[in-house]
């Protein structure tokens, strides 16, 4: 089973990632977070071995979140989340220690790939952001 | 005196406007970025929670083929809404402007160049400068790039563009040339709100602008841009 | 004649100043409704037949009531969208503005009362007037009644707002008062765009602003829009 921590702001998206991801063979919620904070709090204690990581919630977030986790756990993947499509930032948060970067609202296929990917240490692109890339 | 005191009105008077049109550019762009960020994060989300929702239950199994065909397709138009969604917020203020200028730019020359198929050439040698612009002052030169390749798009028939963003002494020089058909920047009809937005963005930026252009040369914009702004 | 060429110069350069102010005004509303209508049309558009899509599929029958359930989700889902994509839209400019200044106002004090229990009480005499402004001059008046609203609500603790719009000779006279605790005009924090707002619109409406404010009085706001304006 690969043990995943959801983290985003969004009580909706949340609950529908953890719908989306219950209805996955392989693959288990452990834990859950809301801010970078507990972020940070939740890596300590849940043993994941998946970050799924939403790119914009309130406090430390972004590319500053993740440079942080990776300076803290450099074993543990980071799948990022995010609203925006465009592949400059895309890059960025790549560069800055994350292993995969996917746009919402891709479908459960392409998020399962994703997270087999990075939990096998490899790193995965969004398809529409790879072609330009 | 009596002229002194006139002098005097008409300066504090234009200072006034000065001033007042700085404020205002800024309260403008950040409307916008207000605006994107909501759709963003209200709709935004909201959809890709129904996008979730109309996939899980799809692949959950149970449906009749027909009803298959029905949730494909909406799972389609949610994909459809979500992409005018980012498009109108990226339109508003794109998220890569917080990396930088020069990203920025890169972005802006990409999808132009992708859009349009006139060639963009890119020389940013000010980068060091750069990360000491402050954010109005990135927004404004962006704006400035951006309506200059929409432009050079509608009303040139370029075929190359070139952007250069340099170091002059105490300048940050920005240029942006096409080799297009060119237009006489004395003769302008006063319907059009591009080359006023540009003029805006110089006063904010406290920069010089010049305009060449001539059906020989197509066009030159260039804006002195003085290193004091950086410094914010 | 140095003096009298530099007088000229200023003149000329808060001329153009002002110029571009009411431009950069002009177009930032012109943005907002550009916006407001992409959002509402495209958006709004997309998003019914979406919803169309899920209530028919659910009254089709043949769904098992778990996905019965699920579908009635996603339609509340998507009413929830269509919500904040309808509010979004006319936050940046109400449909009401169409209708003309007088309906405009009534709409927005009658918004006001009922989000904020403050008694809005109208007096609007120019009507005849008002159906000759143009629609920059009615956005203009009608943001300033906005954000005057905004500000009572937010600073004043004020029991009761008054707005009049008369006719005075030659000028049109919009008057807002409040009975709030008042404030010192002369000595503002620079960081607030809300009246610097209304001093762009009153360079718009090329009006004179006057605001007066104390603690016994509350804060009384004018703008006196001169007849020309109005002939558009
Ligand atoms: N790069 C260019 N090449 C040729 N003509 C140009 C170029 N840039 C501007 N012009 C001319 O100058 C005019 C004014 O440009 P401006 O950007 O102010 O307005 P516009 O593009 O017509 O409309 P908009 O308000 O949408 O920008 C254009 O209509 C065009 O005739
Ligand atoms: N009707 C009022 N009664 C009392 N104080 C007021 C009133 N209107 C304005 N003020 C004072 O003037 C200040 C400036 O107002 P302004 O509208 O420019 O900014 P703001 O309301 O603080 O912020 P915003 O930029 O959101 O409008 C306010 O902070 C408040 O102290
Ligand atoms: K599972
Ligand atoms: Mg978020
Ligand atoms: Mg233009
Ligand atoms: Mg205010």
């Amino acid at each position: 089973m690969i043990r995943v921590l959801v983290a985003d702001d969004h009580f909706l998206v949340r609950e529908g990632l953890k719908m989306t991801i219950a209805a996955m063979q392989d693959v288990e919620v452990v834990a859950e977070a809301t801010n970078g904070g507990e972020v940070l709090a939740a890596i300590k204690t849940c043993n994941a071995h998946v970050l799924l990581l939403d790119m914009s919630m309130p406090g430390l977030s972004g590319v500053d979140l993740v440079r942080r986790v990776k300076s803290e756990w450099p074993g543990l993947p980071i799948l990022v989340l995010s609203m925006y499509g465009e592949t400059q930032l895309a890059a960025k948060v790549l560069q800055s220690g994350a292993s995969g970067y996917v746009t919402k609202g891709k479908g459960r296929e392409i998020l399962l790939s994703a997270i087999r990917k990075v939990a096998s240490g490899h790193r995965y692109i969004d398809p529409d952001l790879a072609e330009k890339i | 005196t009596d002229a002194r005191r006139n002098e005097e009105k008409l300066r504090q008077s234009e200072e006034f406007l000065r001033d007042l049109c700085v404020r205002v550019g800024m309260i403008r762009e950040e409307e916008k970025s207000a605006i994107a960020r909501e759709i963003h994060d209200e709709l935004g989300q909201l959809l890709t929670v129904l996008k979730m929702d109309l996939s899980c239950m799809r692949e959950a199994g149970g449906l009749d083929s027909r009803s298959v065909a029905k949730m494909l397709r909406m799972e389609s138009l949610t994909d459809d809404i979500l992409y005018r969604v980012r498009d109108i917020a990226s339109t508003l203020r794109p998220k890569v402007l917080d990396l930088g200028l020069a990203p920025a730019i890169e972005w802006l020359a990409q999808e132009f160049s992708s859009h349009t198929r006139i060639v963009c050439r890119l020389s940013i040698n000010g980068d060091e400068l750069c990360g000491n612009l402050d954010s109005t002052a990135i927004t404004a030169i962006f704006r400035i790039v951006q309506e200059s390749l929409t432009n050079a798009a509608r009303h040139a028939r370029a075929k190359h563009i070139d952007i250069s963003l340099t170091r002059r002494g105490q300048f940050l020089q920005l240029l942006i040339r096409d080799d297009g058909v060119g237009f006489d920047p004395d003769a302008l009809p006063i319907c059009c709100n591009g080359l006023s937005g540009i003029r805006e963005r110089a006063v904010i930026l406290g920069a010089e602008l010049r305009i060449d252009s001539s059906a020989h040369t197509g066009t030159t914009l260039e804006v002195l841009i003085p290193h004091v702004v950086t410094s914010a």
